[in-house]
């Protein structure tokens, strides 16, 4: 049988196990690392659609089939993982961090293991152990207490999550007896119509996981934290990868909904997808928000992911060609530039020490590549052609507006128009503006670095020129899952329902008006270069008011004007409710405490009093 | 070559856009200037907010040393072609201050003036001829104060030194100024 | 008459039996001291005991010997009183030996450290 | 066949420029018309760019140069998909959501430019600018989505040819609620008062342009001239139908910004978070409205 | 029926080293210490033999009075892996008091334990239900004992607290005993079982709710839970360790025997029981308040062993929670659960011990910086944590994993039940974590300590029967099948076994 696909899964453990040893010496477990995502990417091209794999595992008597199935949408996320994995285990090499590789290891064959899994049990044990794994990574961190917290508090998330599934799981084998996801699926598709609520209460026993591990609003509350005290070098598997497990479980189930005869509709979509569809916008402008008013570079770029997250749940929610293909088109999307984005603030991190944007600014000048990957990172984020972001949010606006939903459209636009803010007071903060004099000897990443950021500019750049080479793929895993594909055009055009936009047009447009505009520059009058300090002040001398590069850096307080306008929604929090609970439960344990802080007495008072309202309740049944 | 510098000149002489450092009663006579009375921007002369963007520098006033330095900061941070015109004869020669220990007398040995308007105020139509003038000496190419200035700087930063000496940082530190606050 | 009988015979231990244990309970939940409570505790099994061996009477029951009068059996029916609840009353009793002597020594030592006997005295730092 | 795209996208280029500076021209000649200047001649604005092209400069480094030329470029590089009336150079490639965002590259990178020279009047005025875009981009998508779930279609081009066929048709007159709000949309779009926080002179030293001076200060003022026409030729075809030829589309272009100079000459400045609450109260509540009635 | 009189020294041989250690006191404390070992040890091979050698259905007849006349010991599949579970932890513990035991009395200290094995050894066993009651007061007395043991005056307190609920506790399961009795005229198990459908209903429940009132102190069910804290707390560590490694299996299979095989009907997917209410019912009503009490009260506590202590209460609520679903996958659940709470638990109880003893303290801060300080006892309490919130490849993941499946399966209020069961989980993890978070902290600066090598064997042990059972459950799991078949199924499980001759009814 087809079993290079267990060896998926096999191949990062045995290299875990490999670098778990070696952990000592960093750079041979970063090596390892790297290696063993190398090959897994090599072992890829041996994996092609439609096979599988069944391993029968005896569990008390009973007989569970763990199956493995390559569908398209798993290749899919394989390659983009895997490959997204193995540039950022390069990068690593020359880390400092405490990243652990062996734990990324194990996350790669959990990673593995979900994407190919076709059965309930095997995606339990591979979300567990990605779960924990990523839980343990990002005990890591810089900062080491507040890394506690975060990692303890995504545990909790993780937890309440993954017990969810386990119900669920565990309910849908109830009923049908079976273990394998497609059959339950379908099961579910088959009883929509009669059980509405039914389905419903499984499903979204499902999808709590999900989105928890997504950090879709209300659940995202770990997100900002465990993203910015997470490793350095971890956080962009955190946020590029790890993210998309969700939306892939989402894609799972999400056929579901096309058979929902039973349910009232609203606006064209079943109303659970309506719903749904509503979760998603309120994620991408809760996390836009949120993300104005950060002075953690990583908590800024963390609810950026949060908030792009929003609109693939938004697109898939849809679950019409247009939108799923934007969903999964921007899942990858979002993989590369976020992914990009966060290795940039690896590398600023490590040589800086600092991820406060107030400490930072007028890095480009001493990282140049890291700032023009950076600079491509952000365009890209905010969905400027012709970098790579700019497809998937076109076609997620097509989606909405032919589903006739403008308001939520009109969100998400106003979620893109956030973007571009906080992108830019990230982008501001840390490389433009003005440099402290502690970062005079600050030096670009060592050349491994360099090439990753290299690669991953011409990855953003080549993706967004060509968008066939993704949307082919894409196309076939949406009629994989019976939905109509958007037809095929050049691979670059960004076939849309409205309109199509031929990004290569886009680019021969701005490569000859930037011929023009650089002709103009260099043919008009000379300029010269001046220092940094060398700015208008109003007559003033910097030196005699004491303003230093830092005072003098405009970081602090960047949007405060619309603070004002968001205040009233500030009052609402959502951590605040987690932390009620928590704080709920804090207070109930110690309320309860006092229960056991008496003497003999009184607990053979409780003993008796527990008999006689027993045995009361037994005079009465 | 010197059709094309004529054609510079005959632009910039018609594009001024000013800088006006506003400095004693002088500064009342530019609201009626550039307002609907007088408006100068007839002649392509604007206000600007920073010294990068402005061709001439206008000084309407005395000048203390403390703002003469000032001053002189401003005008280094003026873009290449650019002009000073002097206002008023307290830029010439003091004026009412001529005496004052903390007020210098002549503009001149300090920047490259290039025009200067006499008169004790001078009304808005001197300045308007002011422009006019200067219009003139630009596409004459006459008007080269600014390469003077580079030229001479040994003498203008030796007089600048001996006047600014005299002042002290005078200011509170800005820490000092909120903790009194 | 011989409701009355039946009921001092049998039924009054029954209920008195309830009584002492009710008796018991009421001591150890209501009094500090820690002998009182032990007290009550030993009250408490004395009226189980009472309890078990009052349910081994029944009206017409004749000692569980056999003798050459005592008839154990009357027309194929055992009319003897059960005689296991009173060897169960007597293991209990030295069971409950066993534990009020540990009790007391317990007792004894709590006064040691503790220097009282008020059970709501007994309590450490919280923490 | 090529080089006739080329040149006519230079040609495109080239005209938007020169009307923009144009009608910065008119604007400051009418501007002082309203209070009674005889204002500046026409070609003022020619004269201006040409000095400050002339005039030496200072930099502070290469991101400064790339982001003034990319404000100019990225416009320029928009404005060719622009149709203007029988100048259409790409019919099929003219999704308006693309010329935004393409937009938003020269708002990225000028914004990266003077921001990069370390002033902190720049920066300001570009969070300004930013939260402004923020406050005007919620009604303008309103009422760009109503237009496309109107007009089935996310093309400039279709959407102009939806609207043929005499005034009637005209989307201006179709979905009034929408035009308002686009209208007032705009006036934050272009900058004009009263949402021209971004470049308060008396404040922050005109915010952005703090360091310009020299070519900068012209590839800014070109920026502006070429977010002049684009801004307004976008709303002419969304609104006004389009326009059969250069001529008649320049004009209503002009009709627009017009409007927008009216007001302009007679406001004074919002406070910026009053400018954004301004534009989430009345211009969103009727780009709802036409939203809501373009759905219903 | 299978008799096999020899499994009566399980019993016999640790009461009568019991008695006899004061002679070995004489030689000398150390061989006091020993002769326990060795005592338990005993059981330990012996019960081995029983497990893996002998076939298991089986009997001891007290003078060839055949049951239901005779008192008899019945060892079937859960008595003898319970007994074996039961002298396996006790033989480490001991291993451990050799280590612990110093001061004070070694030689009462001896005889008390070993008296406390044999009767938790003795309840497991026995087929009399007098006679559990017996074994339940010597394993009870002892443990009083027990726990008043140590230099530390809190252990007084916490004793004191166990006795007087516990005493009570006894006597309502001894009036619970006499009812019956007064019912059926039986003491034996089996016939009770078998007969329990002729007693009146009122009566019945009235004695059923009695006997599980009695039988849930020890089994540390909310509300009759109150001296867990304390004594847990107060007592030597050793001695917590075995209350929550030995004297809970043994609670928990006089709860279950009784509720389930006395009371239970037999047929049926999900074992109920007769009366007027249903025991099983009731139990899940009190487990399941137990667990969040249990977790909840845990959550908040600073000190590692009270904490333990609460954690050993809630965790006893989700055993009974697995048993009382009823039916096999989740009695097997249950059992599971028990052997891997016994083994985790008095690990963790164990190592407390130790760090306390080396100096570093039983306060979560003193936690801090752990893994620097001593990266074995770090380890390995990070694996009974683990093992504890039902971690995957550790022990607790699979009967975590049984009971809630179990409970899915059931369906109904179990649903909730279990929802309930799973939020206290989440707070179990929490408090759990934090610790783990803690030992792993790299910012505190403190002197590594040493293990010493006698109590690091037994934990070791233990820490890799963790690991083991969470990499391959079948170890517990096929006994614990066989254990759930024979508890679910009271007809053809238990009473056949024991009197073969019993008329069905």
């Amino acid at each position: 049988m087809n079993s290079n696909i267990i060896w998926l899964v096999f191949t990062p453990l045995i290299g875990s196990a490999i670098a778990a040893i070696l952990y000592r010496v960093k750079f041979l477990d970063r090596l390892v690392t790297f290696s063993t995502f190398a090959i897994t990417l090599l072992l890829l091209f041996s994996v092609h659609v439609g096979q599988s794999y069944t391993f029968n595992l005896n569990f008390m008597g009973k007989i569970i089939p763990l199956s493995w199935n390559v569908t398209h949408l798993s290749i899919f996320m394989l390659y983009i993982s895997v490959a997204f994995g193995t540039l950022l285990t390069f990068y690593s090499l020359m880390d400092k961090s405490r990243m652990k590789g062996f734990l990324l290891l194990l996350i790669l064959a959990a990673n593995n293991w979900i994407f190919t899994t076709n059965d309930m049990v095997g995606f339990f044990f591979a979300w567990e152990l990605m779960g924990w794994a990523s839980i343990v990574s990002v005990l890591g961190g810089r900062d080491e207490n507040s890394s506690r917290h975060a990692a303890l508090y995504y545990a909790m998330m993780s937890i309440a999550g993954s017990y969810s599934m386990f119900f669920g799981v565990f309910t849908l084998w109830k009923l049908t007896g079976s273990l394998s996801i497609s059959t339950n699926v379908a099961y579910l598709s088959s009883i929509v119509g009669m059980h509405p609520w039914w389905v419903l209460g499984i499903v979204s026993l499902f999808f709590v996981t999900f989105m928890i591990k997504a950090g879709i609003f209300p659940f995202h509350t770990w997100v900002p934290m465990a993203y910015a005290y997470a490793p350095d070098t971890f956080t962009p598997f955190l946020s590029g990868v790890m993210s998309k497990y969700g939306i892939y479980g989402m894609l799972l189930f999400l056929p579901i909904s096309l058979m929902e005869k039973g349910m009232p509709a609203a606006f064209g979509l079943p109303w659970v997808n309506y719903i749904f569809m509503w979760i998603g916008v309120t994620t991408a402008v809760v996390g836009t928000v949120l993300a104005f008013f950060q002075d953690d570079v990583k908590k800024l770029f963390a609810y950026s992911s949060f908030s792009n997250l929003g609109y693939i749940v938004a697109a898939i929610s849809l679950f019409s060609s247009v939108g799923v293909t934007a969903g999964i088109y921007h899942a990858f999307n979002h993989l590369l530039f976020k992914g990009a984005l966060f290795i940039t603030l690896a590398a600023v991190i490590s040589r800086t020490g600092t991820s406060k944007m107030s400490e930072m600014g007028g890095l480009w000048r001493k990282m140049p590549v890291t700032f023009f990957t950076f600079f491509i990172g952000i365009a890209s984020a905010a969905g400027i052609p012709p970098f790579n972001g700019f497809g998937s949010k076109w076609l997620i606006y097509q989606a909405m507006i032919k589903q006739h939903l403008p308001f939520a459209t009109v969100m998400l636009f106003l979620a893109s128009t956030g973007a571009f803010m906080y992108l830019f007071k990230a982008f501001h903060s840390v490389f433009l503006g003005q440099r402290s004099a502690r970062y005079d000897n600050v030096k670009e990443v060592p050349v491994v670095g360099q090439i990753v950021e290299y690669l991953l500019m011409f990855a953003m750049i080549f993706f967004g020129v060509q968008p066939g080479y993704i949307l082919k793929p894409i196309g076939a895993i949406v009629s994989s899952m019976g939905l109509k594909p958007l037809p095929t055009m050049a691979n670059g055009y960004v076939t849309g329902m409205f309109s199509n936009v031929y990004v290569p047009l886009i680019s021969w447009s701005l490569a000859i008006s930037f011929t023009v505009g650089f002709i103009l520059f260099f043919i008009s009058a000379k300029h010269k270069y001046v220092s940094q300090s060398d700015n208008y002040t109003a007559g003033q001398i910097p030196e005699e008011w004491n303003l230093t590069p830092e005072t003098y850096q405009f970081s602090w307080k960047f949007y405060e004007p619309i603070e004002g306008i968001f205040a009233p929604f500030f009052r609402i929090k959502i951590d605040g409710f987690f932390r009620g609970l928590a704080n709920w439960t804090a207070a109930t344990s110690s309320a309860i405490k006092e229960i056991f802080v008496s003497n003999a007495q009184i607990y053979a008072f409780f003993a008796v009093a527990g008999l006689i309202i027993f045995v009361i309740a037994g005079w009465v049944a | 070559m010197s059709e094309w510098k004529d054609l510079t000149n005959f632009f910039r002489g018609r594009s001024f856009w000013m800088l006006h450092y506003c400095t004693g009663c002088g500064a009342m006579e530019l609201p009626p200037t550039m307002t609907s009375r007088w408006d100068m921007e007839r002649f392509g002369v604007i206000p600007m907010a920073t010294p990068r963007q402005a061709d001439i520098l206008l000084v309407t006033g005395y000048l203390s040393l403390k703002s003469l330095k000032r001053l002189i900061y401003t005008y280094e941070q003026m873009h290449a072609p650019k002009w000073v015109l002097g206002f008023g004869s307290c830029t010439i020669n003091g004026g009412v201050y001529w005496d004052s220990y903390n007020v210098i007398e002549r503009l001149d040995k300090y920047l490259p003036v290039d025009l200067y308007i006499a008169g004790c105020m001078p009304r808005p139509e001197a300045i308007l001829d002011s422009f006019k003038k200067l219009r003139e000496l630009v596409e004459k190419g006459e008007a080269k104060g600014y390469e003077k200035y580079v030229k001479n700087y040994e003498w203008y930063k030796a007089n600048q030194d001996r006047v600014l000496k005299r002042t002290k940082p005078v200011l509170q530190k800005p820490e000092e100024v909120t903790r009194s606050a | 008459m011989q409701a009355l009988q039946i009921f001092l015979q049998n039924w009054i231990y029954l209920i008195g039996a309830m009584a002492i244990f009710g008796i018991g309970l009421y001591i150890t939940l209501t009094n500090e001291n820690i002998f009182k409570i032990i007290v009550g505790l030993d009250i408490i099994e004395s009226g189980t005991n009472l309890f078990m061996t009052a349910i081994a009477w029944h009206p017409k029951a004749v000692m569980p010997i056999y003798t050459a009068t005592n008839q154990l059996v009357v027309n194929g029916k055992v009319v003897s009183a059960d005689p296991l609840p009173q060897s169960l009353v007597l293991t209990a009793i030295v069971i409950g030996l066993g534990t009020t002597a540990l009790a007391l020594t317990i007792a004894v030592k709590i006064f040691e450290k503790y220097g009282t006997l008020d059970v709501r005295k007994i309590k450490e730092a919280k923490r | 066949m090529i080089f006739l795209k080329l040149l006519e996208g230079i040609g495109v280029g080239l005209l938007s420029l020169t009307v923009g500076l144009l009608f910065m021209g008119l604007a400051r000649k009418i501007t002082a018309r309203i209070q009674r200047r005889y204002g500046p001649p026409v070609l003022q604005n020619f004269i201006d760019v040409f000095k400050l092209f002339s005039k030496q400069s200072i930099s502070h480094g290469f991101a400064f140069d790339l982001g003034l030329v990319a404000g100019v470029s990225a416009l320029l590089a928009a404005v060719v998909f622009l149709p203007m009336g029988q100048i259409n150079l790409f019919p099929h490639n003219s999704s308006l959501i693309m010329i935004i965002y393409l937009m938003t590259m020269a708002y990225l990178g000028m914004a990266m430019g003077v921001s990069s020279s370390g002033n902190p009047n720049a920066t300001i005025g570009v969070a300004r600018a930013l939260t402004m875009m923020m406050g005007y981009e919620l009604p303008f998508a309103a009422v760009i989505f109503s237009v496309y779930i109107f007009a089935k279609t996310g093309s400039l081009t279709n959407i102009v040819a939806a609207q043929g066929g005499g005034f009637l048709n005209w989307n201006m007159v179709r979905l009034p609620f929408g035009f308002l709000a686009a209208e007032i949309a705009l006036q934050g779009m272009l900058g004009e008062k009263p949402f021209d926080m971004a470049i308060a002179p008396a404040e922050i030293a005109s915010g952005p342009m703090v360091e310009l001076g020299g070519k900068y200060l012209g590839f800014g003022m070109l920026q502006h001239a070429v977010g002049i026409y684009l801004e307004t030729g976008i709303m002419v075809d969304l609104f006004l139908g389009g326009a059969s030829n250069i001529w008649i589309f320049v004009t209503k272009q002009f009709e627009l910004f017009f409007i927008a100079l009216l007001i302009n000459a007679v406001l004074p400045r919002f406070k910026i978070e009053d400018g954004v609450k301004f534009m989430w109260k009345v211009p969103l509540l009727l780009g709802v409205i036409q939203a809501l009635i373009v759905v219903l | 029926m299978n008799i096999f009189n020899n499994a009566a020294l399980l019993i016999g041989v640790p009461l009568l080293f019991a008695f006899s250690i004061p002679l070995f006191g004489l030689i000398s404390k150390e061989l006091a210490k020993w002769v326990t070992l060795l005592t338990i040890g005993f059981n330990a091979s012996f019960s081995f033999y029983i497990l893996f050698a002998h076939k298991y259905p089986t009997m001891v007849v007290m003078g060839n009075w055949l049951p239901p006349f005779g008192e008899n010991l019945y060892i079937g599949p859960v008595a003898a892996f319970l007994v074996f579970v039961i002298s396996m932890i006790g033989l480490l513990i001991a291993i451990y008091n050799l280590w612990a035991i110093k001061k004070g009395d070694v030689i009462r200290f001896s005889v008390l334990f070993l008296m406390f094995t044999a009767g938790a050894s003795g309840i497991v066993l026995t087929g009399d239900i007098f006679n559990l009651f017996i074994f339940m007061e010597i394993t009870g007395i002892s443990s009083y004992a027990l726990a008043a043991f140590g230099p530390e005056r809190r252990a007084l307190g916490g004793a004191f607290k166990f006795l007087v609920v516990s005493s009570i506790g006894s006597t309502l399961y001894l009036m619970g005993v006499t009812l019956i009795y007064t019912q059926l005229g039986t003491l034996n198990i089996a016939e009770i079982a078998a007969r329990i459908n002729q007693t009146t209903p009122g009566l019945l429940t009235f004695a059923g709710i009695l006997i599980i009132s009695g039988l849930a102190v020890e089994a540390e069910l909310f509300p009759f839970n109150g001296w867990v804290p304390d004594t847990y707390t107060g007592a030597i560590n050793g001695v917590s360790a075995s209350l929550s490694g030995i004297a809970a299996i043994s609670a928990v299979y006089a709860l279950f025997r009784i509720a389930m095989t006395v009371f239970g009907k037999s047929g049926g997917a999900y074992v109920s029981t007769y009366g007027k209410i249903d025991l099983m019912a009731l139990i899940a009503l009190l487990a399941t308040a137990t667990v969040i009490i249990g977790e909840l009260s845990a959550l908040s506590q600073k000190n590692v062993k009270k904490m333990l202590a609460y954690s050993s209460m809630a965790q006893m609520g989700l055993i009974a929670v697995g048993f009382s679903i009823g039916n096999k996958l989740g009695v097997y659940g249950g059992i599971f659960q028990l052997v891997n709470h016994s083994i985790a638990k008095s690990m963790l109880f164990l190592i407390v011990g130790v760090l306390v003893a080396v100096g570093v303290g039983e306060n979560i801060d003193d936690f801090k910086g752990l893994w620097k300080r001593n990266p074995f006892l770090t380890l390995t309490f990070s694996i009974g944590a683990f093992s504890m919130l039902g971690f995957p490849l550790f022990g607790g993941f699979w009967s975590k994993f049984s009971i809630v499946a179990a409970s899915v399966q059931r369906g109904g209020w179990y649903d909730f039940i279990i929802g309930l069961v799973l939020f206290a989980s989440v707070v179990e993890a929490f408090y759990y974590l934090r610790i783990v978070a803690y030992m792993f902290a790299s910012d505190v600066e403190l002197p590594k300590v040493k293990t010493p090598i006698t109590p690091a064997i037994p934990i070791f042990i233990l820490a890799v029967s963790i690991v083991a059972i969470g990499i391959f459950p079948q170890i517990v799991g096929t006994f614990s099948a066989q254990a759930a078949g024979e508890l679910t199924h009271k007809m053809s499980g238990y009473i056949l076994h024991v009197i073969p001759s019993i008329a069905a009814h």
